[in-house]
């Protein structure tokens, strides 16, 4: 097969995966938080309400746009653009099993971390151009959030990097196999952990909502999109959830691997292996989201700097000593 | 806010300490009328530096319905209806001290049963109230799962109401010298009447089990959890001097540590006979504002379950005329509201309605300590020291 | 050599399928959606009242430093990612190296803590 | 190679052309906008040049810390929607080209002078290469990064800290 | 808070203030409108009255535009009410004075209780009354362009206009003198 066949292949699938995970993540959310709250969620769209999704999706794409007098206009308009082409390119770099990937780069996670550094452009002039003072707050609480963030979700990918001594996102599951152990157990807890915590700032699910924070700033850096705009910034949210969780699995708990299955297989398991860590994942995060309040802006700003930055930089040391000295 | 120095006092400054600074201006910010978390239309227009504010007033009236005015052309038992709708939230609970304000000046001895009723009515009107505040608090701070169990926690509580009264918010179910008959109990000139409706005591014996199983979850649930706690404790101090100026009362008082509870107090109603502890706060902070009102709920259903066991037997109404005039006379009755004290003073110059009827109602006061509160608070404090206060616009606007 | 501009090129097309999604969404919408502005639907949204004060006010200076602190920081982890990949080799000779590397910007990250930059109030 | 080549071409070109409109949009965030145009576009370039961890740094560290860093100093300074009336000042142009003029002549010069005629021809830099180089080769220099880090942080934060210098003064 | 301690503090207030009368189990006291704001302070720093509860008007006047009128004649006047209490105990205190229709302005209580900033306000928008004094005197819940004082009594209301006053008055039966009442549920 030539490059520009499979490439076209590949896309295509990634076009029609992406939003279908999205889907599947919002009906996980809705029927979770349901579940959490003791009522029945959604159950009269479809089969049971698990069309329901798409039918959101649906009513959002025959929303009226309202476009504000006073804002910015072609900064407004493409603000959603800077997000979820950030977010959909970070599909490159999953893998589903060591051939099917979009591409396995050298520097994937390094990839990973630089393109996902984007999005916070989107956010910032979203939240500027919409010349509300709501979005601005809530803009600026993004942007301060997400580079907060940042930091401690590159350095703690650091230490599987040490451990793995590739960035490539192959490279690393593939060395979990050989270790036998998945990096969460052999060393990269507290990493782990970081990770996660970064990556539901990153994505500012509760408790760390407070950019969008709608009972103090209705609805943050997006209180003036509405209709289609306002549904991708919406999508784009879970398609970060499903990536971050993806990239989680795979650093951290052995991506498409599960012991004791026959390696020669991978290609037919491994997909249903990465969803469903991915889900699980999500899942977690779902139900911190359903039981937790949002923290304050300075507390949150004072969690990073003081906790987890420094917490990783140490969690680098350490590895880089077992590493050198083992 | 720039600062003005004082030239006599001002050190001498050297290099180092003229220093930029990079001061920015204050931006008016307006939160409500229509905003998710004022509780209604509740506005406050807000100068703030970044997140932080620097001064708050509230503007009042978008729900202002002029019930002291609609008073003085009602008849008593019109007044009733009104009174209903001034805290909706805990209806019932209205109408107590107007009623027996008006049986004060009519010198109505009301009977021991209809008082029992009208107890136990009005603190399940107390529980589901702070069933309201206990879903809606953790909600302005950003935990959404809360007020899903509060609803439905409290749709037991108001089946209960509405089963005795035919009403859930307003219930209008007192009348001057003891309460309506059971909702559906068919005309009341019938010989036997129905006054409480057909299992209610067991039905309440289980609500309140629930109740208490709920109050459990929440302190569980709510005050169990780190980030309530981080986001609540040492935010939002209200001093009991402060709170004692500005006639801040009920939980909110209680909370910075003063053990005032009208239902000690007084005696509008017969809670003398009943055994059950005023919960108080140390700090005064939100943590503090919430944990009271929730143990609260666990006193009122201890409150209703023994009431539900010495229930007394008799009339539920006391003899008055057909047409009720209440006679010449001033008086000021209160009582101890979910939201805190409420009371009417009551101007009667004989006629058919009040002369004039000033309504004292809790939130009223409790919110016009908000300025002083959040002077120098952050934005996010800001919500959560409005939730705490637990208002309702209609008792603030009346 | 190839293999690397196929890289590259796949990344290029993940990117543009990124905004032929954005475009798509929105030309659907424009298909579907009515388009009917009155002008309180256009106006900016404040609470239900007009806007008090045109044009922008000023943000928190704070935020600043946060960025400040967040491009010294960045610039940090860009020259740990060669040396992560590298320890190997490197041996005690790049771990010493690193750590002063580290410990030094550590220091800024405690005069920061220190100074109070990062309080709120 | 003719392919990359004209790619090359166009991409000079819309470098150029973003890097225009940086300076000649009298709107302070959509200059911040086009410098991320430009930004990009030079990644793109560096990773034609096989420097794909240098095109990643670029982003990672210039689009997504440094321009952020501009549009929260743009936000701080007041940056009002739209045109502002106050960056289009006619009697600097011509001191601004004529100083911009002479950095492009004097970079030209010295580009020209180093490269002239060298072809490279890049297989590509590995990373682990790099990592390797920059801490046996450059030590020196990257040891005196980060004191450049730490005193580019402290002067940051003095610029911008926001309480009384006076207190400081009080404590010594 | 029994019988002897009510009357004791009743007493000690009546001894203070030579005007003052229980009616209904409520205390009041009447004092000149020159020592209204002195009154507060005695009561607060005497009588620990530290609790700010209310303050309000009554427009008195035998012209009613609508409603029941007193039956006696009345001397057109404002009354100012306000209402003390403590945080011990059920004690309370109202006190009243009395002030001119003609100019109706008396000293402001917001440097005894702040707490009297709202209802002064509030005062003053429904009754037009002038708070001497008072930090920032504006309306409080009317829009700033609404004119008149709707707790007047010749204020009229549009409604009963339309269906006057007393209008239809309902009238529910009462239950027979000697009804006996079921225990629970039949």
């Amino acid at each position: 097969m030539s490059f520009s066949t499979e490439l076209l292949i590949k896309v295509l699938v990634v076009l029609a995966t992406a939003p279908v995970m999205a889907l599947g993540l919002t009906l996980l959310e809705v029927k979770g938080s349901a579940w959490m709250q003791r009522r029945p969620g959604p159950l009269h769209v479809g089969l049971r309400g698990f069309i329901f999704p798409l039918a959101t999706a649906a009513k959002y794409l025959q929303k009226e746009t309202i476009i504000p007098n006073d804002v910015d206009e072609p900064v407004f308009k493409w603000a959603p653009a800077w997000v979820i082409a950030a977010v959909v390119g970070l599909f490159t770099i999953i893998p589903l099993s060591p051939t099917l990937i979009v591409r396995d780069l050298e520097l994937g996670v390094f990839f990973l971390l630089a393109i996902s550094s984007i999005s916070t452009i989107g956010v910032l002039t979203a939240g500027w151009s919409s010349a509300n003072k709501f979005s601005l707050m809530g803009g600026l609480r993004a942007a301060g959030q997400l580079i907060a963030y940042e930091l401690p979700l590159i350095l703690s990918v650091v230490g599987v990097v040490i451990q793995a001594e590739t960035m490539s996102t192959v490279g690393i599951v593939e060395k979990q196999i050989e270790f036998g152990f998945p990096f969460v157990i052999a060393g990269q807890g507290i990493a782990f952990i970081i990770f996660m915590i970064a990556a539901t700032a990153e994505m500012m699910r509760t408790p760390f909502d407070m950019p969008i924070g709608e009972s103090e700033l209705t609805m943050g850096f997006f209180t003036e999109y509405s209709g289609i705009r306002f549904l991708i910034f919406y999508i784009s949210e879970y398609i970060n959830l499903f990536v971050m969780c993806a990239i989680a699995s795979t650093l951290f708990l052995g991506g498409y691997h599960v012991p004791l299955l026959p390696t020669e297989w991978v290609n037919f398991y491994g997909p249903l292996v990465l969803i469903g860590k991915t889900f699980l994942l999500a899942f977690i995060l779902i139900a911190i989201r359903w039981s937790f309040p949002r923290f304050r802006e300075d507390q949150l700003q004072t969690l990073a700097w003081k906790v987890l930055i420094p917490l990783s930089l140490l969690n680098i040391m350490a590895t880089a000593i077992m590493k050198v000295v083992f | 806010m720039a600062q003005t120095m004082d030239p006599n006092n001002m050190p001498i400054l050297s290099e180092a300490s003229v220093s930029v600074e990079i001061e920015t201006e204050d931006m008016t910010l307006n939160i409500g009328p229509q905003h998710p978390s004022t509780h209604g239309v509740l506005r406050l227009v807000a100068k703030i530096n970044g997140e932080k504010i620097s001064s708050v007033e509230p503007v009042l009236g978008y729900m202002h319905r002029g019930y002291e005015k609609l008073a003085e052309v009602r008849t008593y038992p019109q007044v009733t209806t009104l009174v209903n709708r001034i805290d909706w939230v805990s209806g019932f609970a209205n109408e107590i001290p107007f009623i027996a304000g008006a049986e004060k000046l009519m010198e109505i001895e009301v009977p021991e049963r209809a008082q029992y009723i009208r107890l136990i009515l009005t603190e399940m009107a107390r529980i589901s109230s702070h069933f309201v505040f206990n879903g809606a608090f953790p909600l302005e701070i950003g935990a959404l799962t809360p007020i899903f169990l509060a609803m439905e926690d409290r749709e037991r509580v108001l089946d209960l109401l509405e089963s005795v009264t035919g009403g859930r918010f307003h219930p209008n179910f007192n009348r001057i010298g003891g309460v309506k008959p059971a909702a559906g109990a068919g005309p009341t000139t019938k010989k036997d009447i129905q006054d409480l409706p057909a299992g209610f005591y067991h039905d309440t014996k289980v609500a309140m089990q629930k109740v208490l199983e709920a109050v459990d979850r929440f302190e569980d649930l709510i005050g169990g959890n780190e980030v309530f706690q981080i986001r609540t404790k040492n935010v939002g101090v209200l001093p009991k001097e402060v709170a004692e100026e500005y006639g801040v009362s009920g939980p909110i008082l209680r909370a910075s540590g003063v053990e005032f509870d009208l239902r000690k107090q007084s005696n509008y109603l017969p809670y003398d006979k009943f055994d059950f502890e005023i919960p108080i706060g140390e700090n005064g902070d939100c943590f503090d504002r919430w944990s009271v009102r929730t143990s609260e709920m666990r006193e009122s259903a201890k409150i209703i379950l023994q009431a539900i066991e010495d229930m007394p037997s008799g009339p539920i109404q006391a003899k008055v005329p057909k047409v009720i005039k209440v006679p010449k006379g001033q008086t000021y009755v209160r009582a101890e509201n979910p939201k805190g004290e409420m009371g009417y003073y009551i101007i009667s110059e004989g006629g058919l309605g009040p002369y004039r009827l000033k309504i004292r109602t809790a939130s009223f006061s409790n919110i016009s300590i908000l300025p002083i509160m959040l002077e120098g608070a952050l934005l996010p404090d800001l919500i959560a020291i409005m939730g705490s206060l637990d208002f309702v616009l209609g008792d603030v606007d009346r | 050599m190839i293999s690397y501009f196929q890289d590259y090129v796949t990344v290029g097309a993940m990117i543009g399928l990124g905004l032929v999604l954005f475009l798509v969404f929105i030309s659907v919408s424009a298909l579907l959606s009515p388009k009917k502005p009155t002008p309180e639907k256009v106006k900016t949204y404040e609470c239900g009242v007009d806007p008090v004060g045109g044009g922008w006010s000023q943000t928190y200076v704070r935020y600043y430093i946060f960025g400040l602190l967040f491009v010294i920081f960045d610039v940090e982890a860009v020259f740990i990612f060669p040396w992560a990949l590298n320890l190997e080799n490197l041996g005690y000779f790049g771990l010493v190296e690193m750590f002063i590397f580290i410990f030094i910007l550590l220091l800024g990250l405690i005069y920061a803590i220190r100074k109070d930059v990062l309080k709120w109030e | 190679m003719e392919a990359i080549d004209i790619f090359s071409y166009f991409l000079l070109l819309l470098l150029l052309l973003s890097g225009v409109k940086v300076v000649t949009t009298s709107n302070v965030i959509h200059a911040a906008i086009f410098l991320v145009f430009t930004l990009a576009t030079t990644a793109v370039l560096f990773i034609l040049l096989s420097a794909e961890f240098v095109a990643l740094v670029l982003i990672l560290v210039y689009i997504g810390a440094v321009i952020v860093l501009f549009l929260f100093g743009v936000m701080i300074t007041r940056a009002p929607l739209g045109p502002n009336a106050e960056l289009d000042n006619d009697q600097n142009k011509l001191m601004a080209a004529v100083i911009s003029l002479s950095i492009f002549g004097i970079f030209t010069y010295i580009l020209l002078q180093t490269f002239d005629s060298t072809v490279v021809i890049s297989e590509g830099t590995s990373t682990k290469l790099l990592g390797e180089i920059l801490l046996s080769r450059f030590v020196f220099p990257f040891e005196l990064v980060s004191f450049v880090l730490l005193g580019a942080l402290i002067g940051g934060i003095t610029l911008a800290r926001k309480d009384n210098a006076l207190m400081d003064e009080d404590q010594i | 808070m029994n019988q002897s301690d009510q009357n004791e503090f009743v007493n000690s207030i009546q001894s203070k203030f030579q005007n003052s009368s229980v009616e209904f189990d409520t205390l009041k006291i009447e004092v000149d409108s020159q020592s209204w704001v002195d009154t507060h302070k005695t009561l607060k720093a005497e009588f620990d009255l530290k609790f700010f509860n209310w303050l309000s008007a009554v427009d008195w006047d035998n012209d009613v535009k609508i409603g029941d009128a007193p039956k006696e004649p009345v001397t057109p006047s404002f009354e100012i009410i306000s209402c003390l209490s403590k945080t011990n105990s059920d004690d309370l205190v109202i006190s009243s004075t009395k002030i001119s229709k003609e100019d109706p302005q008396i000293d402001s209580l917001v440097e005894v209780f702040g707490g009297a900033n709202w209802h002064e306000r509030e005062a003053y928008e429904m009754f037009g009354i002038n708070f001497l004094n008072h930090p920032n005197l504006k309306k409080l819940y009317l829009p700033d362009a609404y004119e008149g004082n709707p707790l007047l009594k010749s204020f009229e209301l549009i409604s009963r206009e339309v269906k006057p006053w007393p209008g239809e008055v309902d009238v529910e039966g009462m239950p027979e003198d000697n009804i006996v009442v079921s225990e629970e549920g039949s």
